[in-house]
């Protein structure tokens, strides 16, 4: 058990994936939230790489899998942000709780 | 496409593409800039001309232009279709547009390079904003549609064109358009071009529905099949029988000739026949150079040139009204011309007789003589018009001869020029030699055709009008029964021989002919034709020549008046002067008065005359004056009129020495300035006023029309008022009563009722439904996490008897 | 002693960073053994082989590394649920990103590691950071949620946890002996320009069209 | 005169208590030691610093060098696999290799060896070694920049602590820094307050253990080097916006607002320029990108073709931008935001900002000269070497002093570390927009157009072929003659001080 193999990756990544859902299910702050949703990312990708390494055979599909994750979360926290700073310019705040205009 | 119609093309486009450079930038390129685009843009499409020009004659040489001509008539941009019928975009190559548009790029180019000079010395704003580019930008749109004008293929696009050279005749003639009188004029000048332009469209209509093309190639030939099987637009159920008087003197021609009359109502308009003159004088509001190019050298010569383009739909009728109007133009403008002390208006009325000339000779069917007086005539007549706005620029904007004299040393070089423009336009030449000045060539054959029709035609009807419906129906029988295959022979062989003459190799050309026979597809009798037109009345011969006489000398008074003499005003006198770039485009011009004069115009458009003017009812009859390189055998071949040329001797001294005697006249009267003629006026009296208020045109057009359009548009107002209004308000009144009747009873109960029934209840159910949607994330997330861990519990232990076990990726190998 | 005693939390927290730093450094152990040895660079994506390049981190190393650096992770994850400061939460999320990027060069993902750092590290980060100073003004920096909604959640997220923990340590996953694979940028770019070009090049094209939407929905009006 | 008329030596006895009298103590006899040192050699502390730090280097690698090659053996590859705890090699069997290799003092050495065959032992002394040097080169920096300052001011600079020319003057800056109050501001975040400082500081450090020295002069040699070094440059940037945002203070926001634009903006043409080199080698490397730069100055890479050339330019002036050096120091512009984001900060954690700040600048200047400017070659060319020299140590000594080796590394980086000081006391500071529309307006679209037209140039010029020889020779030329003119502007500056700057007085000062 000490000597670290796939399950210990996969149970850390799996407690990543909790801690995300729950930053995303408590936070109010939509960066907050955008925090959560990277951590969620992070876990998978730390699945990917663990994949990759302790699969059997050649290739690196695995990171690049990530690779891919990574640009799209990068993407993702650009757009992400600057719909944050427009709801804040509407809305003053960025507690999501606040963006009810759709809310009947 | 061949090169000529590139080259052709391409110095249309540039004027457009000047144009819109002009319109987009103009501002931008600030004062002299944008007029030297305009001049560039210009002198371009002037170097493509004279390119296409040489090239030409070296074709016409080689005697491989039939063959050109023919291949631009096929090679064309199919553009629409109207109903069944294609409409085709094509350049109409042959000689007459090719010095037509070596003749518009010629003269439009050193008057551009004068409008520069011209325009630097004016006041160029109106409310703050700059007007010295829209010039450039007017004058470069006008060259466009001049010159598509010139090489459109199509009657559909001539008219398009034909109307946008208006609308840039409007815009340009309003140029000043704060000043009452100008924007007055160029609105007179629009809407009696409307008046001719309503004949023209007339005219198109009748092309197009009854030759079924608007094609001029095509519509000539369609006319000629038409006119040998006596159908379509010559059915005799169009014969118009009105109490015995007949429209047409041949039966089956009525509306043939209401065609030829309809079409020839644009060129009434445009050339400022009469009656529409009118807006003519009063164009000269415009700014000089516009005068000089537009309403003298180029625009109102479309008018001539568009009859001599349609000369092949034209019938003997039709002909005949054209030779009256123009008479009658000639010889009234000439009169006015005498007694106008406005150096513009002077060359104006002057212009408008003329136009008169030029189209009296197309009525007659010196077509060749006719265009010849057209190209000679915008050489000299811009130059003098040039000459007058130096003039005017050099005196301080004084424009009233009685104040000028003596300018001559002060302005040497446009005396001068002017001085030849005056020789030209009065025919100055010595009778019985080929030394002579461009008028002098092209009147005396005018009227030597006028006197042939007049004196020698073979069976003269003294009684014009059509009176005779015997001897009219003779003629159309001789017509009618004429028989094409018989008179193939002559009159083709009558040709071949004739182009002996001036073609180098007659086989090739008749092969090249036969080739593409399209151009001519049923060759015709001229002899046939000839019985049918009637001759000329004897009037209008004795018109025209008189004029011969009126012109050389008001146009003297005006030089005198102007340029000798003694100074009448001092302050003009020393406020006069020239400068190089208004002067320089005036010597060029003077230089290709001459030139002109003899080479280059003369056998291109006898070239021209072959085809553009065989028609099948009228004939063009000239072609004799110029002693080389035309098709003398022409006129031979049709066999009556070899002898047409008998009186021509007492006529080249009668025309030939008018200037002459015109001029001692002008010299003796005019010789120590005003008196004399203050004199003669009061002398004739009556006579000089009708002279000086333009036969009272303005103010019975003034009465009977615009007073007649305000009575009716009173008529119509207080119907509009009394009835219309009354059945709007009434229905209105009527909705009105209703709509709140509906409104209380229906709306309020039954409708609304309806849909807030529908809408309570709809919102009683979705309160129900949407009370988990609380709209915010982080519920939803744990709806969706809590879902996927009761999935994943599931999972392990409802169905953990299989679960646990599975190796996930075993196969992984690769 | 004073000076000492009032820096003592100041110089611990310094050397322990400095240790991790050398921890991590050493993490990325890669070296030649010897450099006349030194492999010719690798052109045209040939297959390097797998011996050029050791990795001197033992099973056991690497297990001390893994728990080093996995328990900052999950520390600092944790964080993250604690922390209501969102700049404190950003520098958590950041000690996050920065261990999973070392668990990444000890699976010997290097290129990713490194691209993790750079990307995650050096550009996310700042646009959070970004994000959280523009709208600081706000009176509701701090804002909870329900104690209900707090309390459902950790339940939902622990349920969710141990569901997931028993699901993958019953599972045998098929395991490759052999040490850790480390990939050159080479192989990489490489894969990244034939196998895998299609998603390279609509990645790109996405990229583009996040950076307009993004330039976009943040200008001034 | 007033200066004057200051006994620069205190007349009484300072008082140093508990720590700050140890350090006193340690200072006070490195200064015994060193001031007749320095006295007898005046003029080169700088350089004196860095040639103890390359020899404590160096003579780490003959260590190990000999360790691997005598004791462990060359051949057996043992050194690769030794772990953390499989020891291998006893105290016998190195004795015993010790004989063998004929060393001198047997039965005492083996014990000082015995750890170097563990590679945790041999990291920890490069760590040492680093962290050495990294201190060294911020107090000399800041000691030569205040001088270099003053020289430019017509001033003469610290003049007293230490003896000559107040070399000494960070060391006593530093003690002085450590003995002040540790202080939080009210309402302040204390936790991300401390923190701040650590996490400006440690990225630098580990961007040194990938920054090579020389072909074997690194800590740890990566294949993704350079995108390692840049983010760490990049993480920089985040101790600086927590420490103004934790300071509770609205200049430190701004201050640290600037900082992130300034940042975020001008890394783009920086990596962008970094590219070119990438490009050019073709790999990630640094140690690759710097070997192929061995064959004279005219295969340095700046010189390669006139891409490069603006490249190197453009990154060097995006790198001042991104260690936030004068004109671009706007962050922590005293003027208009006092001091901006370390407004709050004072003591040994406002110092670690600074050594933070001076270690990214000798990073970015290490970035240059590797990627740019021949790295650690000289410009004599290395096939020069190979063909006068042989493999004796005084051959190698010869190599490393003239061709290749830190010591031109280090002299490079010194250079332009002097251009950065230059630059910052010479020009007037930019306004914030000014400094960013500079990125995004001018440096961004000018990159791009390098980028292309580098990427056809190697394409399509056909390598030493005419074209590519030219640009490359001239360049070569015009570069070095710029080179040789700044050296011997240099040099008629300093021999003709007196009459160019005027007067100072420097020669009456104590300690001249």
């Amino acid at each position: 058990m000490f000597i670290v193999g796939l399950t210990h990756y996969l149970i850390l990544a799996a407690v990543l994936f909790c801690c995300g859902v729950f930053v995303m299910m408590t936070k109010r702050n939509a960066i907050g939230i955008l925090m959560g949703v990277e951590l969620v990312l992070n876990s998978v990708n730390v699945n990917f790489v663990a994949f990759d390494r302790y699969r059997p055979g050649g290739g690196f599909d695995g990171q690049i899998a990530a690779l891919f994750v990574i640009v799209l979360a990068a993407a993702e926290a650009a757009v992400a942000v600057a719909i944050c700073m427009n709801v804040y310019k509407n809305l003053n705040t960025i507690d999501v709780d606040r963006g009810d205009a759709l809310h009947g | 496409m061949s090169n000529y119609e590139t080259y052709l093309t391409l110095g249309v486009a540039i004027q457009l593409a000047s144009f819109f450079l002009l319109m987009l930038f103009g501002p931008r390129l600030g004062k002299p800039w944008a007029g030297w685009v305009a001049v560039a843009a210009m002198a371009s499409a002037c170097g493509l001309a004279t390119i296409t020009l040489v090239g030409w004659m070296g074709e016409i040489e080689n005697g491989t232009a039939a063959a050109l001509t023919a291949a631009a008539a096929h090679n064309q941009f199919h553009w629409a279709d109207i109903g069944k019928m294609p409409v085709n975009i094509g350049v109409k190559l042959d000689s007459l547009t090719v010095i037509m548009y070596f003749m518009v790029t010629f003269i439009a180019t050193w008057i551009f390079v004068f409008s520069v000079g011209y325009m630097a010395g004016h006041s160029d704003e109106v409310a703050g904003k700059s007007k010295f580019h829209r010039f450039f930008c007017y004058l470069s749109l006008f060259a466009f549609s001049m010159l598509g004008l010139v090489i459109s293929s199509n009657l559909l696009f001539l008219f398009i064109f034909w109307e946008l050279v208006g609308l840039c005749s409007y815009l340009l003639i309003g140029f000043y358009f704060d000043k009452k009188f100008a924007s007055d004029a160029a609105m007179k000048a629009f809407i009696t071009n409307r008046v001719g332009d309503f004949g023209f469209i007339f005219g198109l209509m009748m092309v197009f529905f009854f030759l079924g093309t608007l094609d001029l190639d095509g519509a000539a030939r369609v006319f000629a099949d038409q006119f040998h099987s006596q159908a379509g637009i010559f059915g005799r159920e169009y014969d118009i029988n009105l109490l015995g008087w007949h429209v047409s003197s041949v039966s089956g021609t009525t509306l043939a000739t209401m065609m030829g009359i309809g079409l020839f109502c644009g060129a009434m308009g445009k050339s400022a026949q009469f009656p529409l003159q009118v807006w003519l004088p009063d164009a000269m509001a415009g700014p000089t150079p516009v005068s000089a190019l537009i309403h003298a050298a180029t625009m109102v010569a479309a008018g001539v040139y568009l009859v001599a383009r349609v000369f092949r739909l034209l019938t003997p009728e039709a002909q005949m009204f054209i030779a009256a109007v123009g008479c009658i133009t000639l010889t009234a403008m000439a009169l006015i011309a005498i007694v106008q002390t406005d150096i513009k208006k002077c060359l104006a009325y002057s212009t408008l007789s003329q136009l008169g000339y030029m189209v009296f000779a197309m009525g007659c069917g010196a077509w060749i003589a006719a265009l010849f007086h057209l190209m000679t005539h915008a050489f000299f007549k811009a130059m003098m018009f040039l000459g007058s706005g130096q003039v005017i620029e050099g005196c301080h904007h004084e424009q009233d001869m009685r104040k000028m004299g003596g300018l001559m040393r002060k302005m040497p070089v446009t005396g001068f020029t002017f001085l030849i423009g005056v020789l030209a336009i009065s025919g100055f030449g010595i009778p019985k030699t080929d030394i002579g000045l461009g008028g002098f060539f092209s009147k005396d054959e005018i009227l030597a055709v006028a006197w042939d029709r007049a004196y020698m035609w073979d069976e003269p009807i003294e009684d014009h009008g059509g009176h005779h419906a015997d001897i009219a129906s003779a003629s159309a029988f001789q017509l009618v029964s004429f028989s094409p295959d018989q008179e193939h022979g002559d009159h083709g062989g009558g040709h071949d021989e004739g182009r002996d003459t001036h073609t180098e190799s007659a086989g090739e050309h008749g092969d090249a002919h036969a080739a593409h026979g399209p151009v001519i597809e049923q060759p015709h009798g001229k002899a046939a034709i000839m019985a049918g037109v009637s001759a000329l009345p004897r009037w209008m011969f004795w018109c025209a020549l008189i004029t011969a006489y009126v012109t050389p000398f008001y146009m003297m008074r005006c030089w005198w008046l102007t340029f000798m003499g003694k100074p009448r005003d001092q302050h003009v006198h020393d406020h006069a002067h020239e400068s190089p770039m208004m002067w320089f485009p005036l010597v060029v011009l003077a230089v290709f008065t001459f030139v002109c004069s003899y080479a280059i115009f003369r056998p291109l458009i006898a070239d021209a005359a072959v085809v553009a003017s065989d028609a099948v009812m009228v004939v063009g009859l000239d072609g004799v004056a110029v002693p080389s390189n035309d098709p003398v055998a022409r006129s031979e071949a049709a066999g009556a009129f070899i002898h047409l040329h008998e009186a021509h001797d007492f006529l080249a001294y009668a025309v030939g020495g008018s200037w002459l005697i015109s001029f001692i006249v002008a010299f003796l009267i005019y010789r120590n300035g005003l008196e004399v003629g203050a004199k003669l006026k009061s002398a004739f009296g009556p006579i000089a006023t009708l002279l000086e208020r333009k036969y009272y045109f303005d103010e019975i057009y003034g009465f009977f029309l615009v007073m007649g359009c305000r009575a009716v548009a009173q008529v119509c107002r207080a119907f509009d008022t009394y009835f219309v209004d009354m059945l709007a308000n009434l229905s209105a009144k009527i909705t009105e009563r209703f709509a709140a009747f509906s409104g209380r009873a229906v709306d309020a109960y039954v409708v609304d009722g309806v849909f807030n029934g529908i809408a309570a209840t709809s919102m009683d159910v979705s309160d129900v439904f949407r009370s988990p949607q609380t709209g915010r994330i982080r519920n939803y997330v744990l709806f969706a996490t809590g879902g996927a861990a009761i999935v994943i519990l599931v999972l392990l232990f409802i169905d953990g008897s299989s679960g646990p076990g599975v190796v996930l990726g075993a196969s992984g190998g690769g | 002693m004073k000076t000492l005693m009032r820096y003592d939390k100041t110089i611990l927290a310094g050397l322990l960073l400095a240790a991790m730093a050398c921890c991590s450094a050493s993490a990325v152990a890669q070296d030649y053994p010897d450099p006349k040895e030194r492999p010719e660079r690798v052109v045209e994506g040939e297959a390097v082989p797998q011996d050029a390049y050791r990795s001197e981190v033992t099973p056991v190393v690497e297990s001390v590394l893994f728990y080093i650096f996995g328990g900052a992770l999950l520390l600092s994850a944790v964080g993250l649920c604690i922390c209501r400061d969102v700049v404190r939460m950003a520098t958590c999320l950041f000690f996050t990103l920065g261990s999973a990027a070392v668990l990444y060069l000890l699976l010997g993902a290097f290129f990713l590691g490194a691209i993790q750092l750079i990307v995650y590290a050096g550009g996310t980060l700042i646009l959070l950071v970004f994000g959280v100073m523009l709208t600081n003004k706000s009176p509701w920096v701090r804002f909870d949620c329900k104690p209900a909604e707090m309390i459902a959640a950790a339940g939902v997220a622990i349920v969710l946890f141990f569901g997931l923990a028993t699901m993958l340590t019953t599972t045998e996953w098929a395991q490759s002996t052999g040490e850790a694979r480390s990939t050159t940028v080479a192989q990489f770019g490489k894969a990244l320009l034939t196998t895998y070009l299609v998603p390279f090049e609509v990645a790109s094209v996405m990229l583009l069209v996040v950076m307009i939407a993004a330039a976009y929905m943040a200008r001034q009006e | 005169m007033t200066q004057m008329s200051v006994p620069w030596r205190p007349r009484g006895k300072v008082r140093y208590t508990g720590l700050s009298g140890l350090i006193a103590g340690f200072a006070r006899a490195i200064y015994g030691m060193a001031a007749p040192v320095v006295r007898a050699f005046p003029g080169s502390i700088l350089l004196g610093a860095i040639f103890t730090v390359i020899l404590v280097g160096w003579a780490h690698f003959l260590l190990f060098e000999f360790a691997d090659n005598h004791l462990i053996g060359a051949d057996s590859n043992i050194s690769a696999v030794r772990g953390f705890l499989g020891a291998e090699l006893t105290l016998a069997e190195i004795e015993n290799g010790l004989a063998v290799a004929g060393a001198p003092a047997p039965g005492v050495l083996q014990y000082a060896f015995y750890p170097i065959q563990f590679r945790i032992v041999r990291d920890l002394l490069s760590a040492g070694g680093i962290l050495g040097f990294i201190s060294v080169i911020p107090l000399y920096t800041i000691w030569w920049e205040r001088k270099v300052a003053g020289r430019i001011q017509s001033r003469t600079g610290p003049m007293r602590v230490g003896g000559w020319h107040g070399w000494s003057q960070s060391m006593a800056d530093g003690i002085k820094l450590i003995n002040k109050e540790d202080f939080v501001p009210d309402h302040a975040d204390g936790v991300l307050f401390r923190l701040a400082p650590y996490v400006a500081f440690v990225p630098a450090i580990l961007a040194f253990f990938a920054l090579p020295f020389g072909t074997y002069w690194v800590f740890r040699e990566l294949d993704v080097a350079l995108v390692f070094i840049l983010a760490m440059l990049g993480i920089e940037v985040l101790g600086v916006i927590l420490a103004g945002w934790a300071s509770n203070n609205k200049w430190s926001v701004y201050g640290a607002m600037r900082e992130a634009c300034q940042m975020v903006s001008y890394e783009i043409p920086m990596g962008m320029a970094l590219l070119i080199p990438v490009m050019a080698v073709g790999t990630l490397s640094m140690t690759e990108i710097g070997n192929v730069q061995g064959d004279g100055w005219t295969s340095w890479i700046v010189f390669r073709n006139p891409f490069t050339f603006a490249a190197a330019v453009v990154y060097y002036v995006a790198a001042l931008a991104s260690c936030k050096r004068a004109p671009f120091d706007l962050p922590e512009s005293e003027s208009e935001l006092v001091s901006g984001f370390h407004t709050e900060y004072s003591g040994f954690r406002w110092s670690l900002f600074f050594f933070g700040e001076y270690a990214a600048m000798f990073v970015v200047s290490g970035l240059c000269v590797i990627l740019f400017l021949g790295a650690w070659h000289s410009p004599l060319p290395m096939s020069l070497a190979d063909r006068f020299l042989g493999d004796d140590l005084l051959s190698r000594a010869a190599k490393g002093l003239f061709f290749s080796g830190p010591l031109w590394f280090v002299l490079k980086c010194v250079w332009l570390l002097y251009v950065q000081i230059w630059i910052r006391w010479t020009l007037p500071r930019i306004r914030i927009d000014q400094v960013l529309y500079a990125c995004i307006q001018y440096m961004l679209p000018l990159m791009m157009v390098i980028l292309l037209g580098h990427t056809l140039y190697e394409l399509l010029v056909p390598v030493h072929g005419i074209v590519w020889t030219f640009f490359n020779i001239a360049l070569s030329v015009i570069g070095g003659a710029v080179m040789l003119f700044l050296v011997s502007i240099a040099c008629y500056g300093y021999l003709n001080r007196v009459k160019l700057v005027g007067w100072l007085g420097v020669e009456t000062l104590p300690g001249s």
